[in-house]
């Protein structure tokens, strides 16, 4: 049996091994305060995950993809952009959306079936709306690349998508067009394994960080669990595309540690074995054994990102359980900035009579 | 008797089918181990091996066109596409080759393909998991499609389509997807192309399909209180369209209501409208009225039933015909 | 009085557009040094320079998907494919993306984006080259669709289209690319959802569009000899539809037969025919009758014009109705 | 400016330079009289090329694309495979068809506009119609060579396709999938240069062979102007396929002589000087000089040729031109095994009423 953890046989870039000791120079470029941060953001972002699963099982959610065991991946790679840069997540980043600002009540409108993909201010919060269709959201993320290149702007994008997004044509549509316009975009893969229930080797009989050479941009292979590497990664990648060196494809490895959505039924094809190896590779218990050695945070800091994760969630929780549904009108409200004639009637005689 | 769920019937259409014929194929994303995200395929992988039931990456264009060259090898692909709105990426080779390759080749090859598609909305689903397809297959010339509205139909198109020489699209009414229905599972009975009276009436025709099928039927009984008498007419293949049926039904109601969840704009409403106009004009007592979908996206979860035709829209519909 | 082909008028409205709006962009296949195939884009590079017109790798998924990301920074894309039966593998970019985008963001983006589609046949085409891909983008719930049939409304709609803040998909009728018109390119005249009455007629309607309309016309001289006078319209624009023209036509002729080079099934003709009969049931003397293309893929060239409506189609098609 | 002769860094597979010397081994397993065939199939292609041109020029073709500078690579590649394998061509193979067996006044009813891509038996010739949208039929290659290994029979497909389709998602989603089920494929692209008006440069910004690794299969780069080299490394790839070994991307550098098809004009965005260039690489004048040096072929040999393919282009030129147009009923014969019985009145109607 291939077992993800390794899929390949070269080392990813690495700079905190899973035991939270130092293995490469752990100097990424950032403050203490910055250090510590990343670690509150992954904490927050878990709480609110395990939050999520809780409110969909109680009805609150409708379906919910979880993201745990991807914190450091999501986190330290959203963490790496600047305010003007935007993000195009698929499904899966809650967690970067936390990251960019994004408000989350409103963000969790989409999981709670009140609205579609983009609840969220997406322009003003550099988060483009949920994207859902595997892959096609790369795209998008090298056209607004490429007009902001056009722009001469000094930002840059970053797609978000999974190891299952590779095998679409939209992938390699948009891999091979950033490359060839030299577009500022990061293409960011989470591998986490799995497609609902197909394992990376059934996706795929390469490398995909190897794809990058074909493309003719470069391709890095890093520990999707370690939030420091991350970071530094996508760091270089949205420098290299700031300094108008075009696209990098980011690599990932990491884990999805639960189902693939609350519909999902994930013993059904893959073993308790698997998920306890990469428990243990635990991406906040590596870096908090990581802060903790080296003196940048304290137990009492960890306490207090608790007890913010904690009244946070609760506020989230009071947000999103008072949403109501949203009027009718809205229906008929947003397909057009001029609707057709006909639209309008219908809008008309399904308010002016709603049962009718 | 025996008790279905129409995913339970569509499971045993694909055993049945691959038991009988070798060269039958099943695949598509997470058909294999998981049995599909529906079920549908469950257990076929166990029975009939990973070679003839398998996982395909992500690839829904790639999906579609391993169809053409499995065809051409002398294979019969059963392919899924797991949601209607993941279906798009396929258009392409749907449009461009399954649909038209027979032709081409001046009927030289045949495309024996099904490619089954959950689709419809009212399952409180996210975005893009809620869309009626059926206008984009129907326009294209060279494929048929079917859409079962219950379990027992289910298996009898399925079996059918399998065993048709063109090229299907089956679309699966999600919402229907756990309905039960007792009864006995058989090929026997209506054809493909025969719409099928659910309900006889005389004062108005229902046309309909999937889930509809249903609320439709509801909406008669709601109506039947009120003393107008509809006829339900199922259609079950959107092509080929079963002109005699439904020139019969106008001949019979004088009034047609079509309703389906796709929106309005060039939904099959259309095309049954102009076909009852050219078919059986002289018998229309009032214009053919359509109640669907609006002509905007398909809704989040909380406005679905406001986007679908409830039993309300169809019942004033009903009335606003039979008193013309 | 100047005089204009389409594909001049096309690329005059080009020229215009990306001169008084800096933000506009065109790209495509082949659009750059060599202008398109068919020339439509001709002189754009050399005057506003490759940044803003510039040819794109031969993936039109990815066309169709860089137009949402530019769209989001700011720019007016205006795509081209480069023919209708290449257009398809950007469906799903266009009905999952372009069409829904704005709703997804409860309006607070939108799509200015053109795509546009040298469309349709008669030109002698080999396969894939005479699709008319109307229906799809028609059905599609968020995206208006146009079509021009001369010169000098091609220079108008085109203009007005990429002013619009909706998607558009602008369907250019090949057959009539290098057809010549007389007057001045103007913006002024007939809005987009506007149909316009390009013959007065007593007799029967003839609803069309695109190189349709002319045959429209010519029919309509034939069947003016037998005195026998029809008013033609030319829609336009299909989404929307301008569903006051059709009634008013319906008021006054009575008779209606729609026109159009798409296959018969879900083809326009279904959704006017069902739209008149909600807007103007009582005003209908004879079935709305339809000549179409046929539910066959589109044909070689050897058979094109027994595939195409035909002036004799279409007279027959009147006579039937005003002797209904 | 780039030039495409060597558009990579890295040197292409070539046994016999362009000046028809010998650089490799030119023993590729051929007999003598199977090394005279490459000759002839060339200059018999090349003959039959430059005749369709002419006949469409006289309006006896609708639009034809003209494939001269291409003969190597198609020759080369065909001749490569066994009888059983499948051919899935674009829409510029004559000459590989002409390898094949196919009949090629059939074929030509294509480009005469009196039926479309498949007018002669795609089964019986193994060569799939003509493919006219960019990189479709690469997935129909790799699903047939799917359905031959399950059928465990020793066979491969290859499917032909240009620098430009490699820009489609469809190239991408058959590669994948060909690696991912080791499908005995081969996917053979013939770089010529320009896809219509588009320079490789505005196409890709890699090396199209290296995209091979990505996808865990092999990629070879040859030189397309050398057919023993084209020939050589197709054999392997078969070989490979036949083995069990999965598929291989073969790059072949060539080049397009004449405009993209009748309807082009290349002057608008290409060099003379460029063309120039390539008709010094010219594939059958190269391979002449070898064979006549190497002792393979004479002067009769290539006398006898141009006889043949002086009478054979007659007797197709006779063929095409005699061809009258199909009968009307054949527009509705073929779309359905079972047709619709709305299409069958139509169909009734029609030839009925024929003007009607
Ligand atoms: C075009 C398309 N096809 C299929 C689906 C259904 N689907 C949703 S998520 C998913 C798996 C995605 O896997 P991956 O890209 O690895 O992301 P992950 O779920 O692991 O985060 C699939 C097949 C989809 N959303 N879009
Ligand atoms: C899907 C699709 N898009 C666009 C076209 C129009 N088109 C025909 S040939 C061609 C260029 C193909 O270039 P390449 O793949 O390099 O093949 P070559 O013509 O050089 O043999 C284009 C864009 C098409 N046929 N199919
Ligand atoms: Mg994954
Ligand atoms: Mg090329």
């Amino acid at each position: 049996m291939v077992i993800h953890e390794d899929p390949y046989d070269v080392a990813p870039v690495r700079l905190v091994a899973p035991d939270g000791t130092a293995v490469g120079d752990t100097d990424v470029g950032l403050k203490p305060d910055e250090l510590r941060d990343l670690l509150r953001l992954m904490i927050l972002s878990r709480r609110l995950d395990r939050e999520c699963m809780a409110l969909q099982r109680q009805g609150e959610l409708t379906v919910y993809p979880p993201f745990e065991g991807q914190e450091a991946a999501q986190v330290g790679s959203a963490f790496a952009l600047e305010p003007d840069d935007f993000v195009f997540p698929s499904f899966r980043e809650l967690a970067a959306a936390i990251v960019r600002g994004v408000d989350v009540v409103e963000y969790l409108q989409y999981h709670r079936g009140t609205w579609h993909g983009g609840p969220y201010d997406p322009i003003a919060s550099r988060f483009a709306p949920i994207c859902v269709p595997v892959a096609t959201q790369i795209v998008h993320a090298v056209g607004w690349a490429m007009g902001a290149k056009l722009d001469r702007l000094p930002v840059c994008s970053l797609a978000y998508f999974g190891d299952g997004a590779t095998s679409e044509g939209d992938f390699h549509e948009a891999a091979n067009m950033a490359a060839v316009f030299g577009a500022p975009a990061i293409l960011f893969c989470q591998n986490n394994g799995w497609a609902i229930s197909v394992p990376l080797r059934e996706q795929a009989a390469g490398p995909i960080h190897t794809r990058a050479e074909g493309y003719g941009m470069p391709g890095v292979l890093v520990d999707g669990n370690d939030v420091l590497a991350v970071y530094s990664v996508t760091r270089a990648a949205a420098e290299r595309a700031r300094a108008g060196e075009g696209p990098t494809l980011i690599e990932a490895l990491t884990y999805r540690m639960g189902p693939h959505s609350t519909a999902d039924d994930a013993t059904k094809y893959r073993s308790a074995d698997e998920v306890k190896r990469w428990r243990e590779r635990d991406p906040i218990d590596r870096y908090l054994k990581h802060l903790l050695a080296s003196g940048a945070a304290d137990e009492s800091f960890v306490a207090d990102c608790e007890d913010e994760a904690k009244e946070w969630v609760a506020d989230v929780r009071a947000g999103i359980t008072s949403l109501g549904p949203p009027p009718v009108d809205e229906l008929f409200g947003f397909a057009y900035v001029e609707p057709p004639e006909s639209l309008e009637r219908d809008r008309r005689s399904s308010t002016e009579a709603p049962d009718g | 008797m025996a008790e279905y769920t129409m995913v339970a019937a569509l499971n045993a259409a694909l055993r049945d089918a691959m038991a009988k014929d070798p060269r039958t194929l099943v695949f598509g994303e997470d058909v294999g181990e998981l049995g599909g995200v529906y079920r549908v395929t469950e257990g076929l992988q166990r029975e009939f091996g990973s070679e003839r039931v398998f996982n395909t990456p992500i690839a829904e264009a790639g999906i579609a066109g391993i169809c053409v060259g499995l065809s051409l090898a002398g294979w019969r692909p059963v392919a899924e596409m797991q949601f209607d709105g993941f279906s798009y990426p396929a258009l392409d080779q749907i449009v461009s080759h399954i649909a038209k390759y027979r032709n081409r080749t001046r009927g030289r090859t045949s495309m024996p393909i099904v490619i089954r598609i959950p689709s419809f909305g009212g399952i409180r689903g996210k975005e893009h998991h809620g869309e009626s397809p059926e206008t984009y297959y129907a326009h294209t010339a060279g494929l048929k499609v079917v859409v079962p509205s219950g379990a027992l139909d289910a298996y009898r198109l399925l079996s059918l389509a399998i065993a048709d020489p063109d090229p299907v699209i089956f679309l699966e009414p999600k919402s229907r997807y756990w309905a039960k229905e007792q009864g006995e599972l058989a090929v026997d009975g209506p054809r493909m192309g025969r719409a099928w009276v659910r309900r006889e009436g005389e004062a108005c025709t229902l046309v309909t399909y999937g889930a509809m099928v249903t609320r439709c039927l509801e909406a008669a009984e709601v109506l039947a209180r009120e003393r107008v008498s509809c006829r339900v007419l199922d259609l079950r293949s959107l092509v080929p369209l079963d002109l005699d049926t439904l020139a019969e039904s106008v001949r019979k109601t004088g009034r047609v209501v079509v309703v389906h969840e796709a929106p309005r704009t060039l939904g099959m409403g259309a095309e049954i409208a102009a076909r009852i106009m050219e078919e059986a004009f002289d018998y229309l007592e009032a214009p053919v009225l359509r109640v669907t979908g609006y002509d905007v996206p398909y809704p989040p979860a909380a406005l679905e039933q406001r986007y679908l035709p409830s039993v309300e829209r169809i019942t004033s519909a009903v009335r606003r015909v039979v008193s013309y």
